[in-house]
């Protein structure tokens, strides 16, 4: 069942894991395995390469190793960020984008239907939250704003320094999903106060992830117990995978400019080549991009088909289609943009990884006319060319 | 997720594509998701003078499983009487392909009641009587489609084949 | 760094990755490496493996796959059973045992602090609680029972089936920390509606467990997002875990008997020649015990030296002693079985394996009586043998 | 945790032991943990009359950090005068072992109290003044001892050496 033949284009939705990350990672499971908590040398290793790892993240973000608190991922450090900060009190207000990951969304809304107020900020059609909308909504009562850094469909970035530098001058604590943009992009840390990153949308494993905590943040826990991680997450430190993350995060700083370089020729030349296919579309903001997402939508395409056509021609890509959605509804993001309901369900997102190659590219710009012309000849739907 | 068997039909559908000379066409589209499925059909009689359902085809926009239920229900239906056709369920079609995840047991139900409507049209054509079942899920059918060729007026009028709800 | 040479005895902590299950993970890491939620190929493996990891568990606990909820652990899955129960309302009745895993106890803690009802049952001396006492604790507004299969420290097991058919008769839902005794004693499934469980204690790797929910057991999310595990715990699965998980869980119950067997032996051989030495003491029960644990105190020793000294002979164990604890507490167990402080600060414990042999016990019984005689006489206090 | 040098001195203490002749004894404990550690000196005068601490050894009951404190602090004290060794700190012998966690600076300050109540100890004896610091110092420290003379009553029972406080 080895995929490795295959044209792997959904880097967003998650990563290989480097060679050299998971070379670091095998002796944590065989010979290495102590519990960083134990006192013994197993231990006091384990607890070595945890501190390590930390100290290898802070540095490359320029921060102090105690503001990194590893979690399970990006879904419980994004949880961690709002539900931690809104459960210090019984009530209040956070101010959040249309435009988030599920992990901050439905966090707001799980708080929202627990007697928070919540302001969700519009975006223009082009993904982008604008810093004074997030002026206007801040109230006495804001207990934070948590607006994405970079979006995991579309790739627009934000602007969040503007965002940061107002919510330091109203002293509400200012929280970024980083998770697409950590390793790709620059980040402001001296204006943020929270920051969810995964590590396995770095190459890095799954099951995975840091929150950095700026000190002086409060937060009450989200898993309570042997008061791991200064108390801020209990649990069994995941030692390998925090290892991992730790040489993940190497690699990525390392290699940022080169890998990002090459990710921007694929995005430009994907951008060029598929708007010269008929009724086609670019979702997200054609510059303000990270440099590994682009998001397509085609006229009369139903994006999951699109995707599985794409599959048979052992490409890998995905869709914000209805279609492909738990619940059958389109991407809300795409929604937020205004894109159509008929455009967003022919969305495509093509996302690059550091092992992607100009083939790959090629592969998928060579199938995609082929597929999309073999679904519209399925449809009742004819579309001009 | 899929089974082999929806991969397989979504992958090498049959029976795809416009008929030509077709007795009628049913229309359908879940409001919903947003899919679309045309299902056509050629009636005719058989030598006990029953109404054979002997060809089908359909065209469909939609989803790998709305696609792969086109194709499984146009092979049901075929050689069935008008009678045993519109017998035929969304489980008999999610059964034949193996099953279908919960949330696409809708796509099962387009493609039963493509064929229904297909039949409809037919019966109305051919000014015969309507089964009351029948005449129901129609009413129902076309107030989605209804709302669903508005979300797609800017393909159907560019293109030359105008969705219009049931003929 | 290699420790492998090591004698390990802290299978309690955590326990070497079994090699089956290191190698059933790896391709997860390389080639097989896609998300569970994607359509296209990559992303279908990985949701037949964990699937298949599902049903396997299922199939070894007799219960339902789609009662299987994968967690980051049992931190998180502990946290889950009580947070997700407690936070359905804005306040209840909780009971709980005082020689619970923190991951329990600092949970109910916290509702506590946020003005929840908990009653802490008290146990006897060799840490057992009684079910009548459940019985009798029981309210009208109770919204669950907790109390763990075996503990973890002095190993001992409650009375499971006796407290979970008290539960059932008063409606009101059971959950058990089966954490150590998942794999070595039958558990009742019958009268338990949750269950948590953790692979690095099962030769599986960190960062991953589960929690087994009852069909029909009502639990708001602790992490909210992509709706993943049926929307009851969001986040990336962490699939290389959860398929090491599987496999870990298969060798587990398939060796069952033959493991606890030896590992009833090395506890019954142990307890005989360490309660030999001057001073010494067993805690927990003798014999309603799980098979891996033994727990000791030595007068006049304090632990944290103790476990230092045996480490300098290679020999990896761990003491409930307040010098060893992060908050200077003696073991909240020790404490609750009655143990005074001065014999809880001379703890040690003793947790076998599946890679354990007679030469591990061999080397402890060795170096033991040297060790504490050398820690006898930095001492000032003279103990008579 | 740990830093190696708080492992080399745990593994292979200096000066442990009862001291034959000693001078004087002092008889610390830390009430929150247990721990508890005896530290015995030998005090002489050098040519320029001074008191000097010229030996000194420990007997300890605690965790790695209270021994390896104990080892670090009677390498510290010895050859120091009285007023130089009662300046000692418990930061002098904690950043000379690399530094401690911080739940575990209380184990340094075990240490250097168990000196300052030698010393104080001495000075009772030879009936000198003692500056006000210390008087301070000893009185907390006598309170605490004599709660885990309590906790601990059952080994010193056993025992023939008697823990009573500061003598
Ligand atoms: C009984 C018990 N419950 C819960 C836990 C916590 O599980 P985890 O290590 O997966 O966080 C442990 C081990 O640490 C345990 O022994
Ligand atoms: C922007 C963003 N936030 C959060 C997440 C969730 O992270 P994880 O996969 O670690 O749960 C993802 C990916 O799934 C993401 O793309
Ligand atoms: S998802 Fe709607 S028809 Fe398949
Ligand atoms: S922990 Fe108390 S002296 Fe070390």
């Amino acid at each position: 069942m080895a995929m490795n033949k295959n044209v792997y284009l959904d880097n967003s939705a998650t990563t290989p894991v480097a060679p050299e990350v998971l070379e670091a990672m095998i002796p944590f499971f065989q010979s290495r395995y102590g519990n960083a908590s134990s006192l013994h040398s197993e231990g006091r290793d384990a607890r070595r390469a945890v501190e390590e790892s930390r100290a290898l993240i802070a540095e490359h973000l320029k921060v102090h190793p105690s503001e990194i608190v590893f979690t399970s991922g990006a879904t419980e450090a994004d949880n961690l960020a709002l539900l931690g900060t809104a459960l210090r009190s019984t009530g209040g207000h956070l101010i959040t984008s249309r435009i988030e990951h599920d992990a901050v969304r439905h966090s707001a809304d799980w708080l929202a239907s627990r007697g928070y107020d919540v302001t969700l900020l519009e975006v223009d059609e082009f993904g982008r939250v604008s810093a004074d909308d997030v002026r206007e909504a801040i109230r006495p009562d804001t207990m934070l704003v948590s607006v994405m850094a970079g979006n995991n469909e579309v790739g627009t970035i934000q602007p969040i320094r503007a965002i940061g530098e107002i919510c330091r001058e109203r002293s509400v604590p200012f929280h970024t999903d980083a998770v697409q943009a950590y390793g790709k992009i620059e980040l402001p840390m001296d204006v943020i106060d929270m920051l969810s990153v995964s590590a396995h949308k770095l190459h890095g494993p799954k099951g995975v992830g840091f929150l950095y905590v700026r000190k002086g943040t409060k937060l009450t826990p989200l898993l309570h117990g042997g008061g791991h991680e200064h108390g801020r997450r209990s649990g069994t430190e995941n030692v390998p995978g925090i290892v991992g993350l730790g040489v993940a995060t190497q690699i990525a700083f390392e290699e940022r400019d080169r890998v990002t370089q090459r990710m921007e020729g694929f995005r430009e030349y994907l951008i060029q080549e598929v708007l010269k296919l008929p009724a086609t579309r670019l979702n997200g903001h054609p510059t303000e991009s990270l440099p590994h997402i682009a998001n397509f939508s085609f006229e009369a395409i139903e994006g999951e088909s699109l995707i599985m056509k794409l599959d048979e021609h052992h490409i890998a890509t995905s869709t914000g289609s209805a279609c492909s959605s738990p619940n059958l509804e389109p991407s809300h993001v795409l929604v937020a943009l205004g894109v159509p309901l008929s455009m967003a369900h022919g969305s495509l997102r093509v996302s690059t990884g550091r092992q992607t190659m100009q083939d790959d590219i090629d592969a998928l710009l060579k199938a995609l006319p082929i597929v999309v012309q073999e679904l519209r000849d399925m449809s009742p739907f004819k579309v001009g060319g | 997720m899929y089974t082999e068997k929806v991969i397989d039909h979504f992958r090498e559908p049959h029976n795809r594509g416009k008929m030509e000379n077709y007795s009628a066409v049913g229309k359908v589209g879940n409001i919903v998701c947003g899919d679309v499925m045309w299902l056509y059909i050629k009636v005719d009689k058989n030598d006990a003078g029953q109404d054979i359902i002997t060809d089908i085809s359909w065209e469909t926009f939609g989803c790998t499983a709305a696609i792969a239920t086109s194709s499984m229900v146009s092979d049901i239906g075929k050689g069935k009487t008008i009678e045993e056709a519109i017998a035929v369920t969304n489980q008999d079609v999610a059964s034949e392909l193996g099953g279908l995840p919960p949330i696409k047991m809708h796509c099962s139900a387009l493609a039963a009641d493509a064929l229904n409507e297909a039949i409809y049209a037919y019966l109305i054509q051919e000014k015969r009587s309507i089964p009351e079942a029948l005449q129901k899920r129609h009413d129902h059918i076309a107030k989605e489609m209804a709302q669903l060729e508005e979300r797609y007026a800017a393909f159907t009028e560019k293109g030359n084949s105008k969705p219009r709800g049931c003929e």
